[in-house]
């Protein structure tokens, strides 16, 4: 009972926060609108984050690689081929499954610190790659100059703020929704329950390492649709997008919403980089302080913050047992040995 | 007779490198000895380390004049502002003690961030200038080469350092306990031991380790804004591919990265960006795999 | 509402973006200082209107920079823009600097830009440095000269500078296979095994490019190793300002290529430098004196715009300023790439009572486009 | 005749000590095999060859008719070989009820495969009756880890049975059950088909006696004696296996 | 000497136990029987300091620990043997010794104190695997390593959950015969046990919670003399061997 009134809050919540981005680019000023659209491209690649630590148990530095892949994919493309969003959109998402799917053999058979140090040397090598490949990256100063997207055929393109904003909610929010039917799917339940005894679950007969790798490629794709938005957002894209730091805030802010919860990825990272980017502007050279110490408080403010939310969602996630009566209808297939 | 000098100017050129690999790794360990404890031994997260190191390095920096008295001042000092600073972070740990790494990470890189912008504040943002011992600031004949006396010095430091710390962990009850809290601090409380008292006297110890570090490193990776951020990224590198926790893993690999550092870009200069981290990743995603694999067969 | 330009009381906002934490920190510091000082100097009026400078943190890069710039320019709404210690960080704000058609007037790093109209910087560009310096180290250099510097776009452009130059005049480079060595940055801090490679090569000196605490090591490692006793020549950041007291006895001998040093015997430099001292320890670098001029840029430019000094008017303004003078002597902006035709000097670690300090020991080439 | 499973001349050893040391085991269609020996003996070793996790230094095992020494646990789970360990083994973040779905999910397919969500329905439903079975209905919407030693030890029994096993490899299943539970326990593999083989790790030997037809007796990684429970019941040598165990 | 006293106890919201009350003299066994889930673990670990009591007493010759930290509970004389072992796994059998045997804590039992050597001498395959580590033992051989482990802490209440599960018949016997004679010797026990037959040949009192609740709890020799409603309680009928193939739910009802 107390768990459908907690399903409800949370749905209620969700649709006010939905509502609120929705109308948020014409009650505030260009300046939220332009940082919103941005935090939304990270908030993106937070989600991808939290899939892989939260929900497989992997936990990653290396999310910044794939965000990378997909963004200079979206910039290349968007400067020399299309200015089409859909097709931007789909070209990063594919770079950034591609490199993820690269990625796979390092680290599927890796676990906890060891896949966190060997993502973390990923994301590092991908920013040296990127720095060094001037012919496509534009070296460290990075690629500008990237032509206004339009979000489909025939659409004007975007040349405003709240333009530009409304394209990265639109996109956010369907690749969200998107992740929360995966997670309710059996993908979902068997990711979890890898989390949490790998043993058991080869001992009952899953390809864990087969999952995983879905998992991988899953979050690659998302990121590399992250990397398109940011494009779109700030229509600059340079290394220093895509470094160690970026990298340690996303997984911070995924630690504060609740690993294993999607919604608290989404908040935590949003807020951990809009918090930054705002106090940089306004607290010039204290930025670093205040941040840190906002990191302490929020460990002793949210002091279970982590395990209630996941405990929150497996509630809401269990599924009831069938009643005695649809036992008849028990369909069970027989499977080749 | 030509052909002996021929060889030797081949390999002549890679030699003070290769020694400077030795050095270097050394350098790396001492930095990293404190994290292997905290982090290797007694598995609590500790992303203030560079921070520690860092104290030990402004310590240094502000109280060395060039004097040997000055040196074991500031090794005192520094070793004690650091300890200090470890047990305030094993208090500040106490809530999430139980909790993941993830949670840990949160409050100790809070931490880190904010301390490292208030030591910045205190000394101001230059690098300060650190004046060690006249008698080892110079340079000495290496075969034939000039080298850093400093650096020569350090290899016995760093030896004795990795010598004690095995001993302490494999051998003493000290050691046995931080082990076995890792496994299960409730049966540890249940022998009778506060897992806080481990938790405090673990992070001081690493903390005094850092502090060392800090003040003798200071003439190599000296204060500066980035030393702590630095230090933190090469000892998470040595710790983890040492093995976490294992000593003789942990200076092998120390060894390992100092000489990528230098010989692997001496040899391989066209390289040199990405030598460390993709050893890095090969070697973490071999071991991975053949931990896979073992674990399958055995 | 809070439209771009001035209020009814004739004051006008300018936002300054600086590296105010992180890596360059000292850099920014200096610079926020050195504009600072112009106000301070100058009843904190520009072109007769009381300023409201707005300062943002530009951390360590673009993805902070990025959205401080925003703030000031779509929030805040600046007039004017100034600044920004990083190329990288200048190529990300375009962007939003071509949206808001508000001027830079940036006062440290410059990359390369297709479009400039809209912006101008009072430091140099990055290859300045080596060409202005490349001349007397032809003359000076019996033998070839070693090229090795960061691996990153400023990196690139200082060494490339020198390197053009230096071989258009027939120099010869020592590096093994004729191009400059670029070494890891940020991540390198030891650069022993460069120096074994450098004492093969029989180089007779070394011309490099490092700042910051990369500064700091490579010139201590230098002064240790093997070839402590080749010549060292340098784009002059390798010992500007707070680097050269962490580099101590190490740094001594060692000449730098820069358009300005605190010795410099003119009026407006003694002024300068004198209120500078009196208000910091130590004395002003060259990211001081060019964040001092863009200050003294926009104060000319701003009385220049009349009434209503809009940005585009400002821009316009800046245009047409003609000669400037400065502590680094007199100045102009190059019509082309909109950063100063000015002149270099040579100078020289030297014992100055007692401290050590940069010396100028002669004048090198005018450089600019 | 060769059994369902056969494993052969099967040798572990870690570092000098031979947790088996050429063992011979064969279960058949349907049997009730139970495999007991004192503490140390090399049981739980041998199921973990059997299982997949552990890979024997010698020996084969074949799986009806087919060997299987090189596949690993989940391979062999899927060909219908499932556990429960010594140790119950159960993901603790997860509800008694997911528990059972993810057990289940390898072996299942529903009627209607083109829907994605089919399967995960069908063993939905199998979850329930399990679960029901093993008296674990009022903790279905509990996460696994907040279960008594006792409830995980049944959950995991459950879990095995979602599998649909052709060999259920039992280690211990009794231990920390209360006198109700193993009841319930007796009565659940005295009922299970006979096409599912059972091969049981026990220390008690009344429900050993009770539930298998078959005996072999493990001491210091060797087989020392097999045959029916009577037969073991009363053999000296038996006794004094255990017996020396404990000296 | 173990005392506890309208203890209320639970994790998270819910509430385990219901003001359970037990009094256990000094040199006394009391077994503790019930139902999976009962709470018999709570109980323990309540005692032991690791679950914190909501409300009710707890006290150790005479001392009040109820809400204590789980060392301090256990340096006043409070051993425990977990139930599913929790052996440290990454330390050897030799270590563990080491860290529990506590040889300067004041002995207040009765006998002579443990040392290692006895422990061994009790446990003898112990003594074959000193070298081995935690996660490298037998079921059996973790059960008997968290039982010397607790003997050496010199416990003057020894929290015994389960103590034998996974022991060879044998041993188990064994170890219930020196729980009686550590009993003989001063030490007081509080035994978890889930075949009451084992329970009631050692102890002097037995109780059965239900659903976190004492149901009963009278001396060993009166249920010896009655032991029907303590036997209605826990069932001990059920290990009876049933008839083979009664029909229960099938499962495999499309499986040849
Ligand atoms: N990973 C390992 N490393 C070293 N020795 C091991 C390992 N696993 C098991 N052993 C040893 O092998 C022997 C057999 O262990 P096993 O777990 O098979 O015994 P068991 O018959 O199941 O005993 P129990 O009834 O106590 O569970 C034991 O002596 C144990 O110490
Ligand atoms: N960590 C926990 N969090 C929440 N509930 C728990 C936790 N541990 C146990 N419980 C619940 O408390 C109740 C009592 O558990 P307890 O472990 O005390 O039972 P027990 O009598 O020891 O059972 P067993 O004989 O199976 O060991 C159970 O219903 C269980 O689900
Ligand atoms: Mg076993
Ligand atoms: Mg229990």
């Amino acid at each position: 009972m107390s768990g459908e009134v907690i399903r409800r809050a949370r749905g209620a919540v969700a649709a006010l926060v939905l509502v609120g981005l929705v109308v948020a680019p014409w009650v505030v000023d260009d300046y939220t609108t332009a940082l919103l659209a941005r935090t939304l491209a990270l908030a993106l690649v937070g989600v991808s984050v939290a899939l892989l630590t939260g929900v497989a148990g992997m936990p990653t530095l290396g999310q910044t690689a794939p965000y990378a892949a997909g963004a200079y994919a979206c910039a290349v493309v968007g400067s020399r081929v299309s200015d089409v969003g859909v097709v931007q959109l789909v070209v990063a998402a594919g770079a950034g499954a591609l490199l993820a799917a690269l990625i796979v053999p390092l680290v599927v058979h890796a676990r906890g610190v060891i896949v966190l140090m060997i993502t973390l040397a990923i994301g590092e090598l991908v920013v040296v790659v990127l720095g060094r490949w001037r012919s496509v990256t534009g070296g460290t100063d990075g690629l500008a100059g990237v032509p206004a997207v339009r979000p489909f055929w025939g659409l004007p393109a975007l040349a405003s703020d709240q333009g530009r904003y409304l394209y990265a909610l639109v996109v956010v929010a369907t690749l969200v929704g998107a992740v929360l039917v995966l997670l309710r799917t059996r993908a979902g339940l068997v990711l979890r329950a890898g989390r949490d005894d790998e043993t058991r679950l080869r001992a009952s007969g899953h390809r864990v390492a087969v999952h995983l790798s879905g998992a991988h490629i899953a979050a690659g794709a998302i990121a590399g649709a992250a990397g398109s938005v940011l494009v779109v957002a700030q229509q600059y894209i340079s290394p220093a997008d895509f470094g160690f730091d970026t990298s340690a805030l996303l997984l911070l802010g995924v630690v504060i919403g609740g690993t294993a919860s999607v919604g608290g990825a989404l908040v935590g990272a949003a807020l951990v980089i809009a918090v930054r980017d705002w106090l940089f502007g306004v607290l010039p050279g204290h930025a670093p302080l205040v941040l840190g110490a906002l990191f302490v408080a929020t460990v002793y403010l949210l002091p279970t913050g982590v395990n209630r939310a996941r405990s929150r969602l497996s509630e809401a996630a269990a599924p009831q047992p069938d009643p005695p009566a649809a036992q008849e209808r028990a369909t069970v297939g027989e499977v080749g040995g | 007779m030509t052909a002996v000098a021929v060889g030797t100017n081949r390999i002549d050129p890679y030699l003070i490198p290769a020694l400077d690999g030795v050095a270097y790794g050394l350098l790396v360990f001492v930095a990293a000895s404190g994290l292997v404890l905290c982090f290797g031994v007694a598995n609590i997260l500790n992303l203030a380390h560079g921070l520690l190191y860092a104290i030990g390095g402004y310590t240094a920096a502000a109280l060395l004049d060039g004097g040997w008295a000055s040196l074991a001042l500031a090794l005192a000092v520094g070793v004690l502002a650091a300890a200090a600073a470890g047990v305030l972070l094993a208090g500040l740990l106490t809530p999430v003690a139980t909790g993941s790494h993830l949670s840990q990470a949160l409050l100790t890189f809070g931490v880190a961030l904010a301390g490292g912008s208030l030591l910045v504040a205190g000394f101001g943002p230059d690098d300060p200038q650190v004046q060690v011992p006249a008698t080892l600031e110079g340079s000495v004949m290496v075969a034939g080469h000039r080298y850093a006396a400093y650096r020569l010095v350090f290899i016995v430091v760093a030896a004795v350092l990795a010598a004690a710390l095995y001993l302490v962990v494999r051998r003493t009850r000290a050691g046995m306990l931080v082990r076995a809290a890792v496994d299960d601090p409730e049966m540890v409380a249940c022998l009778g031991v506060s897992p806080a008292r481990i938790r405090a006297g673990v992070l001081a110890a690493a903390g005094a380790l850092a502090g060392a570090a800090g003040v003798l490193g200071a003439p190599i990776i000296g204060p500066g804004t980035d030393t702590a951020d630095t230090v933190l990224l090469l000892s998470l590198v040595v710790v983890v591919l040492g093995g976490l926790g294992s000593m003789a893993g942990t200076l092998l690999a120390a060894l390992a990265i100092g000489e990528i550092q230098t010989l692997g870009v001496a040899l391989l200069p066209a390289a040199a960006p990405f030598l460390l981290f993709a050893a890095m990743a090969a070697v973490l995603a071999a071991r991975a795999r053949g931990l896979a694999v073992r674990w399958r067969t055995a | 509402d809070d439209a771009p330009g001035p209020s009814a009381g004739g004051s006008i906002k300018i936002g300054l973006l600086a590296s105010l934490s992180g890596t360059y920190q000292a850099v920014g510091t200096e610079i926020r200082d050195g504009f600072q000082l112009y106000l301070d100097t100058h009843d904190g009026k520009l072109g007769g209107r009381q300023v409201d400078l707005i300062v943002a943190d530009e951390g360590n890069g673009a993805q902070t920079a990025v959205p401080a710039a925003t703030k000031l320019l779509k929030q805040d709404r600046v007039s004017a823009l100034t600044g920004i210690v990083g190329g990288g960080s200048v190529a990300g704000v375009t962007p939003v600097l071509n949206e808001t058609k508000v001027p830079l007037v940036g006062s440290n790093g410059r990359p390369e830009l297709k479009d400039v109209s809209r912006i101008w910087h009072t430091s140099y560009l990055s290859d300045e440095p080596g060409a202005a310096i490349a001349q007397h180290v032809r003359d000076n250099v019996k033998g070839s000269v070693y090229a090795i510097g960061p691996d990153y776009q400023g990196g690139w452009d200082e060494l490339r500078g020198f390197t053009d130059a230096f071989s258009k005049i027939g120099g010869k480079l020592a590096n093994a296979d004729g191009k400059t060595t670029f070494t890891p940055f940020p991540a390198t801090t030891n650069f022993l095994p460069y120096f074994a490679r450098i004492k093969a090569s029989g180089a007779a000196a070394v011309y490099t490019f490092y700042a910051g605490s990369a500064a700091v090591d490579f010139v201590k490692q230098y002064a240790q190793s093997e070839i402590k006793d080749i010549p060292l020549y340098a784009a002059g950041f390798l010992t500007e300002g707070g680097v050269l007291n962490a580099q101590g006895d190490a740094a001594r001998d060692i000449y730098s290529v820069l358009n300005y040093s605190p010795d410099l015997d003119n009026a407006e430099n003694r002024a300068f430098v004198a209120a500078w001292k009196a208000k910091h320890d130590g004395s002003p670098t060259t990211y001081a004196l060019a964040s001092y001029d863009a200050a003294a840029v926009l104060d000319r430019a701003i009385g220049a715009a009349g009434s209503d000094p809009t940005p585009e008017a400002i821009n316009t303004a800046i245009g047409q300023l003609g000669q400037i003078a400065s502590p680094r002597g007199t100045w102009q902006f190059s019509t082309t790439t909109h950063s100063p035709v000015q002149k270099w000097y040579l100078r020289q670690v030297r014992q100055d009572g007692r401290a050590l300090s940069n010396t100028v020991v002669g004048d090198l080439a005018t450089v600019g486009r | 005749m060769t059994g369902l499973l056969d494993a052969q001349e099967v040798s572990v050893r870690y570092g000098s000590l031979a947790a088996l040391d050429g063992v011979d085991l064969c279960v058949h269609d349907g049997q009730r095999h139970a495999l007991i020996g004192p503490n140390g003996a090399g049981k739980s070793t041998l199921l973990d060859v059997l299982g997949g996790s552990t890979r024997p230094q010698r020996g084969t095992v074949r799986f009806a008719g087919r060997d299987i020494g090189r596949l690993g646990p989940a391979a062999r789970a899927r060909r219908g070989i499932n556990r429960i360990h010594q140790r119950p083994a159960v993901f603790a973040t997860l509800t008694a009820a997911e528990n059972v779905v993810v057990a289940a999910l390898p072996r299942v397919i529903p009627r209607r495969r083109w829907w994605p969500a089919g399967r995960r329905r069908a063993a939905q439903q199998l979850a329930g009756p399990l679960l029901e079975q093993m008296g674990l209905t009022a903790v279905a919407a509990v996460p696994a880890g907040h279960l008594a030693h006792g409830q995980r030890r049944q959950l995991e029994i459950a879990m095995a049975l979602a599998g649909r096993p052709r060999l259920l490899l039992l280690d211990e299943p009794a231990a920390g059950l209360s006198a109700v539970e193993v009841g319930r326990l007796v009565e659940l593999l005295q009922a299970l088909p006979r096409a599912v083989a059972v091969l049981l790790v026990e220390h008690r030997l009344d429900l050993v006696y009770a539930l298998s037809d078959t005996v072999t007796v493990l001491r210091d990684g060797r087989t020392l004696a097999a045959g029916t429970p009577d037969e073991i019941r009363t053999s000296p040598l038996v006794r004094q296996a255990y017996a020396d165990g404990v000296a | 000497m173990l005392t506890v006293d309208r203890l209320c106890a639970g994790y998270g919201g819910g509430t385990v136990l219901h003001e359970v009350t037990l009094r256990v003299r000094q040199g006394s066994i009391q077994a503790v029987v019930g139902r999976n889930g009962a709470g018999k673990s709570t109980l323990v670990h309540t005692i032991a300091g690791l679950v914190r009591p909501s409300s009710g007493r707890i006290e150790v010759g005479g001392v009040h620990v109820a809400g204590r930290q789980p060392h301090r509970i256990a340096q006043a004389g409070v051993g425990l043997v977990p139930q599913g072992r929790r052996v440290f796994s990454r330390l050897t059998v030799a270590e563990h010794l080491h860290l529990a045997a506590a040889p300067w804590r004041a002995r207040t039992s009765g006998g002579e104190g443990w040392t290692v050597a006895r422990t061994l001498d009790l446990l003898p395959r112990l003594a074959a695997r000193l070298r081995h580590r935690g996660c490298e033992l037998s079921g059996g051989e973790q059960q008997m390593l968290a039982i010397a482990r607790a003997l050496l802490g010199q416990p003057r209440v020894l929290l015994l959950d389960e103590p034998c599960e996974g022991l060879s018949p044998d041993l188990a016997a064994r170890v219930r015969e020196l729980v009686n004679k550590l009993a003989a010797d001063g030490l007081t026990v509080l035994l978890v046990e889930q075949q009451l037959q084992h329970a009631i040949e050692i102890a002097d009192r037995v109780a059965v919670l239900e659903y976190g609740r004492m149901v009963y709890d009278r001396p060993t020799v009166e249920a010896r003399r009655d032991p029907a409603p303590l036997a209605a309680m826990v069932s001990i009928a059920a290990v009876a061997p049933l008839p083979p193939n009664r029909p229960t739910p099938r499962l495999w009802a499309d499986t040849p």
